[in-house]
């Protein structure tokens, strides 16, 4: 609660930030309009019309605000079924945009996470897999899967399994590493000596992993899921942007971006962030009530 | 005649994987170049044999054999992209985002306050999909290497940050008396006490920029480049359906990639050779 | 019923009206199709997709066909509801640019993904190199929206009569601000939207009987969308899942549609055909076409269609 | 009551085995020998070390550090293979030996499971060597009560001092039915106070099961306050420099410390120590 | 021959400032207390302490685990901050003569740097607190001579034993001129023998340099051969319960520890640490 107050100063500086940058970003724009005029903007309201801009290069807060205002809540005023209930959950608003971002990362992040694990559990028992795969596993991230989304989506595509499955891959592509990686550190996080302990009480290798590996891991895993869920949304986005950009909050960002609309970019930016923020918070809630139950939290 | 391919392949992954679990008993620097060479040979014999075997098009997935071709016959093209992509965009991004995150880190160690306030808001901002950043940067910054400096060195800034601080609260508790009983500067103790033992926290930092920079560069260039880069190269041969040329370029970004995280890790090794992770298992 | 898949070239909007119509009005039921039209969007390539099976017809701008015909992606022009080329170059006035020639020591936005040829062509035609310089054009790959003019990164940038060039004026700029060249009036311009099938497909007698239905009912849509403007325009925003497309806007693009759909029943004019490859052989260093196309298009279907 | 039923077991047990138990020492080491190869070269951990411990002998290791005290042990305990010479346990191989239970280990650190309260930790082997869930929760709190931390049995490790951490793993060596223990360094982390009342508690628990121990230490007092039979090791290589047999009496209150002959056989060990610190 | 340099220097030192320091005790704590503050509620590490340490005095702290030895010495230095009463050190207070670099401290545990070198190790305070390049060699290898290190200086500290490294982290606070040495449990890692021999070498240097030494130990044996005062404490709340003035010679052989007074001395420590010790 201590972090109160600086929390809200870093924002407010932000804030200020951002107003303040959008005065020079938008300035050029606020000028040729007025050169169109005929007329020449004093200093006040050059700073008045960057601020309230159509088409700004940088939205500011309260324009952005507005755009989430309206594309959360008075979403359908346009249309052939403007101003029907329908509407409001479909199409303009936000909402289904966010869950339908949400689901495809929530797929892929279990997958990834499921995959992740089960890399990390043969890495750390097989001596061939830790030699032979784990440097793949790094090469596999070094590939721009971004970049060659769009071509899985077709791959899918013609197999077909349009939509849902390769976003869900292209998240589980990135979200796996963070976890293999941080599972293979967790899992042999033991010490020497607690693995010797369980030698000398002659447990299985399966007691072993449950009751020691497993276990010590834990902080680890968590860790790395409040990596991965965060890649696992980027991943989703991205894979939105190729399959038709019809749903998602990747299409809204491509969608304006095509119309050159900054604000629903930003709002887009927005909506990802809230997002990003409640499965973080989720997994480090997970993460306290685990570890307070092992113990391990203080 | 297909069907032999696709027995073939699953014959090379059986026998690749024997071999390996071989080779895996053995010890010493030859066995730990070897083994993940070998795996990765067969997984390029496999892809040859089951693209061959299944039909499928070019179009789709071309072989390995097609795209070793499209890359010794692209090399002029490929190394420009690579230059424009990599050494201005990705790179430049790099040093600039970690650059800034690391003095910045210093900064928000010195003060209680700015730690509380930036590492809550920062680790949010990182959580980020800051790809989403990249058509207002190329609207900000231009088509050239500078938007994609600028997208690369966004999304570095904050996971380096994060790292960085965690690291610069690192040293424990008696490394840092120690210090205190000298009555040591504030300058001393950095340089003494806090790097080094923030390195290990700082080089991962660096390690999981290094794949966000490539990533980063290629995919601002889907939303505007000039006509060449990697990005560009990729999106347009797409369109082409030349699709031998954009695995060449995807296997020339999982070079540079690999290679960059290398020597990251080699840097690291250099460095934190101290540290517990470094000395073995 | 028998089941179709439209690959379109790009989101949903007024640029397809007609298969929107046609869909939402029935006609492909009354041919007794059950169609299934999938957007497409930046980087999706139709002809992958077509070649990947993932559906069975598409819509493409014929360079882009044809090159994916060289790339051994056998694609046949079926049919082609675009008469004219809706593709122009848009630039700012005050740069001094009057005519083509003064392209030079200019940068200019264009698309690529297929789209870059008959720019290519149209600047080897004059003679201005395209790799910036004093006398040459610098080339910018555009993304998907007319910001570099408005941005003046860029003193000219690609635009569709129908879309592009609207957003221009949207954005508060005059008419006459801007100079536009249209590649229709440069003699450039290639065919656009274009109705394609995979040439093995075609042999096929069952699927060639489907086609012509398909595009009995498509041009249906299209006539009708071209005569009711506005309701089209209506239909298209409801079919748009990402919600981002405005009515004003689609009404306008609907309103430009109808003038590029306007001169043609859906079969294709072998002498725009003729024009579009003559155009494209005469390209630039990196020519998309080599040799004369063959067998490219077919007039079977529309024979049939529209009898 | 249920500790005395403990010991009428162990008693038991052991007149059973009586008659097929009469030649084999619980550890007999034969010419043993560990070389540990490192990047600075072999480290001669254990060199040619002759030794047996009969059933029921407490036989303490003393020596300077780094002399292949918690080495003997640990191969003993089947952790470490021997690179020469024989080594058996309870007449068998370390291996089978480990794998039939034998023995109770205790480490230098006290090695505690930080997500198992004390009670859980001690409850660990019980578990995975399957006793029933009654027995486990009675022996539990037997040997929390032997340790004298019975009422910290929810507590998690962090919770305890580092002496009472130090109880607790003793304790998870005693929780199961092991007639040997090998405990390495257990007291070494305890004020002289706790240490003298834990070693009365020791000695008065060897006295009553008759468990055999062998036990590592730095302390020349504990050494021959606890042993029947006290092993001195040199280092570099790891060797047996002497073997003292005690002379003391098993019954030993605290101040045998006092006594002439307490006081001449620490003599003796610390002679020994000595000698072995020559090149130190 | 420098380590004559460094004695007179010492001494001189001390001629010089004699005037001025008549009256000034090196440590003096009046009514000290130090109360944490944790989730369980306050701890009372350090309650009403009263202490004096004169200059030249070797003074040791005993007492059970957690019972304020380290919090005392944490506080003279400036690393805690009392909650209640005063500490002078020098005649300053903590904060100043942390500044002045009055003293050198010693932890518990060795807490080398892993990223320097033993070599490097000593010679972070030299470089911290400004010696010429010179004086920083030639300080670094008298003082790795002084614990019997020499040979050592190229090594990581992983490479050593608990033992070397805890030798090295008193060369670290012995390399540069401090009058006062705070040391915590210095030689608690190492055997009974290395142990002796570095008592040996420590009281031989207090000897000679006149320094003053604050040491805390948890073995009766090494309080009584070291000091000339013994400071017994307490736990919860930790406090002061009894300070026994040595009547020890300062000359003290290792064979001194057989001799009555040094028993009756030990006597009375331990019938002083088993009373603080009956809540336990
Ligand atoms: N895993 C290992 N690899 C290499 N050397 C080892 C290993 N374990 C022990 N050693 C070396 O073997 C020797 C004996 O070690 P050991 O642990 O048995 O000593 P110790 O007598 O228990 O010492 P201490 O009293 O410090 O615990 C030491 O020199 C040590 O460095
Ligand atoms: N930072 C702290 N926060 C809370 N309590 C503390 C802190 N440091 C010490 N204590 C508590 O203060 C008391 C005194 O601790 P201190 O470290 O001085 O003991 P000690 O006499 O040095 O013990 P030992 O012999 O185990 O080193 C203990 O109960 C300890 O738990
Ligand atoms: C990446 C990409 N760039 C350009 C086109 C060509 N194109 C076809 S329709 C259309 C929209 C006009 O408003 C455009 C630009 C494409 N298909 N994909
Ligand atoms: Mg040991
Ligand atoms: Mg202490």
């Amino acid at each position: 609660m201590r972090s109160i107050v600086p929390i809200l100063t870093v924002l407010l500086v932000i804030l200020g930030l951002w107003y303040a940058a959008a005065v020079p970003l938008n300035a050029q724009w606020a000028r040729d309009q007025a050169a169109r005029a005929d007329t020449t903007l004093s200093a006040s309201q050059l700073v008045e019309a960057t601020w309230n801009q159509d088409r700004p290069r940088l939205p500011t807060p309260h324009q952005v605000g507005a755009e989430l205002w309206k594309t959360t809540f008075e979403s359908c005023v346009e249309g052939r079924r403007a101003g029907s209930i329908e509407c409001i959950t479909h199409r303009r608003s936000l909402f289904p945009h966010m869950w339908t971002t949400l689901s495809v990362t929530l797929a892929g992040f279990a997958i990834g996470t499921a995959l992740g694990i089960g890399l990390a559990v043969s890495i750390v028992y097989s001596r061939a897999m830790d030699m032979s795969v784990m440097p793949w596993v790094i090469a596999s991230q070094t590939i721009p899967i971004l970049a060659i989304a769009p071509m899985i989506v077709v791959v899918f595509n013609s197999m077909g399994i349009p939509g849902f499955i390769p976003k869900a891959i292209i998240a589980t592509y990135l979200s796996f590493f963070p976890v293999t990686v941080g599972m293979v550190k967790g899992l042999r996080a033991p010490t020497h000596m607690q693995l010797d302990q369980m030698r000398t009480w002659n447990a299985s290798g399966l007691t072993t992993f449950l009751r020691l590996r497993l276990p010590t891991s834990m902080p680890y895993l968590f860790a790395s899921l409040k990596v991965a869920v965060a890649a696992s949304l980027v991943g989703t986005v991205v894979g939105e942007l190729p399959t038709g950009a019809i749903s998602g909050i990747g299409a809204r960002l491509l969608n304006g971006s095509y119309y050159g609309n900054t604000m629903m970019i930003w709002a887009a930016l927005i909506a990802a962030a809230v997002l990003a923020a409640i499965m973080i918070a989720t997994i480090s809630l997970a993460e306290r009530v685990t570890l307070k139950r092992m113990g391990l939290a203080q | 005649m297909s069907m032999t391919l696709i027995i073939a392949a699953l014959a090379i992954w059986l026998g690749g994987w024997w071999l390996n679990a071989r080779l895996a008993r053995g010890r010493g620097r030859a066995v730990a170049l070897a083994a993940p060479l070998l795996f990765g040979a067969t997984l390029l014999l496999i892809w040859e044999l089951l693209v061959r075997g299944l039909g499928v098009p070019g179009a789709i997935l071309p072989p390995p054999s097609a795209i070793g071709v499209a890359f010794s016959q692209n090399i002029p093209t490929l190394w420009d992209d690579f230059v424009q992509t990599f050494v201005k965009g990705a790179l430049s991004g790099y040093a600039f985002g970690c650059g800034a995150a690391f003095v910045t880190a210093i900064l928000v160690d010195r003060s209680d306050f700015l730690k509380r306030g930036v590492m809550p808001v920062g680790s949010f901002v990182a959580a980020l999909p800051i790809i989403g950043m990249a058509p207002i940067f190329v609207m900000w910054f231009g088509f050239g290497w500078q938007s994609k400096a600028a997208v690369v060195a966004t999304m570095c800034f904050f996971p380096m940050l994060v790292n960085t601080v965690a690291g610069l609260a690192a040293a424990d508790r008696m490394q840092s008396d120690l210090m205190r009983t000298y009555a040591a500067s504030p300058w001393q103790t950095l340089t003494k006490l806090k790097l080094p033992a923030a390195s290990p926290f700082i080089f991962n930092g660096l390690k999981i920029c290094t794949t966000l920079a490539l990533i980063g560069a290629i995919v601002a260039e889907f939303f505007g480049s000039p006509t060449l880069g990697m990005g560009f190269r990729i999106s347009t041969q797409v369109g082409r359906l030349a699709l031998d040329v954009v695995w060449a370029v995807i296997l020339v970004a999982a070079i540079a990639g690999s290679t960059f995280y290398g020597v990251v890790t080699l840097l690291e090794r250099a460095a934190t050779f101290w540290h517990p992770s470094q000395r073995g298992r | 019923q028998d089941e179709v898949t439209l690959q379109l070239q790009w989101v949903t909007q007024a640029q397809f009206a007609g298969y929107y119509v046609a869909l939402e009005n029935g006609y492909y039921e009354e041919e007794d199709l059950d169609v299934t039209i999938r957007p497409g969007g930046p980087d999706i390539a139709p002809p992958q997709v077509l070649a990947g099976g993932g559906a069975d017809v598409m819509l493409n701008w014929m360079p882009s066909a044809l090159a994916a015909r060289e790339r051994g992606v056998p694609v046949v022009n079926i049919a082609q509801p675009f008469k004219s080329s809706g593709l122009q170059l848009t630039c700012w006035a005050d740069t001094g640019i009057e005519s083509p020639e003064d392209f030079r020591g200019k940068t200019i936005g264009v698309w690529f993904f297929g789209n870059e040829y008959p720019f290519l062509s149209w600047m080897s035609q004059l003679g201005i190199p395209t790799d910036g310089g004093e006398d040459g054009v610098t080339v910018l790959r555009q993304g998907f929206n007319v910001d570099p003019l408005l941005q003046r990164q860029a003193d000219c940038i690609s635009t569709m009569t129908y879309n592009e060039y609207g957003q221009v004026l949207d954005a508060g700029v005059s008419e006459d601000e801007l100079i536009s060249f249209r590649y229709e009036e440069q003699g450039v311009a290639t065919l656009e939207d274009g109705i394609y099938a995979l040439e093995e497909n075609l042999e096929d007698p069952a699927f060639v009987d489907r086609m012509v239905r398909f595009v009995r009912a498509s041009m249906r849509g299209w006539k009708w969308a071209e005569e009711n403007p506005e309701d089209a325009a209506m239909i298209v925003l409801d079919y748009d899942e990402s919600g981002a497309q405005t009515e004003a806007h689609q009404i306008r693009m609907m309103g430009e549609i109808a003038m590029l759909t306007a001169g043609s029943n859906g079969a294709l004019d072998p002498a725009d055909y003729q024009r579009t490859v003559d155009t494209l052989l005469a390209g630039g260093s990196d020519p998309v076409i080599t040799a004369e196309p063959e067998g490219a298009y077919t007039l079977e279907i529309t024979d049939a269609a529209l009898q | 009551m249920a500790l005395d039923q403990a010991v009428k077991l162990c008693l038991n047990r052991t007149n059973l085995e009586e008659p097929a138990r009469l030649p084999a020492p619980v550890i007999s080491a034969e010419n043993l020998s560990l070389t540990f190869q490192t990047n600075d070269g072999p480290v001669h951990a254990l060199s040619d070390v002759n030794l047996t411990i009969e059933k029921g002998d407490f036989v303490s290791f003393i020596g300077p550090s780094g002399c292949g005290k918690t080495t003997f042990l640990r191969v003993a305990a089947d952790l470490e293979q021997p690179t020469g010479g024989t080594i058996t346990v309870n007449g068998m191989s370390p291996e089978e030996a480990r794998k039939s239970r034998a023995y109770g280990y205790v480490f230098q650190a006290a090695g505690l499971y930080p997500w198992r309260t004390i009670g859980g930790n001690i409850r660990l082997p019980l578990e995975i060597m399957g006793y029933s869930k009654a027995e486990q929760a009675e022996r539990v709190s037997r040997t929390l009560g032997l340790v004298d931390l019975a009422g910290f049995e929810k507590k998690y490790p962090w919770q305890l001092s580092g002496g009472m951490q130090q109880r607790a793993s003793i304790a998870r060596a005693l929780a199961f039915d092991a007639d040997l223990l090998l405990m390495d360094e257990p007291f070494g982390a305890l004020d002289e106070i706790v240490r003298d009342h834990l070693n009365e508690q020791l000695l008065a628990l060897w006295d009553r099961t008759g468990k055999t121990i062998a036990f590592v230490t730095h302390s020349i007092p504990e050494a021959v306050y606890l042993s029947t039979k006290i092993v001195v090791m040199s280092p570099r290589p790891g060797r047996v420099t002497d073997v003292i047999e005690s002379t003391l009496p098993r019954e030993r209150p605290l101040d045998i410390r006092d006594s002439r002959e307490f006081i001449e056989i620490a003599h003796r060990v610390r002679e020994g120590l000595r000698a072995g610190h020559v090149e130190d």
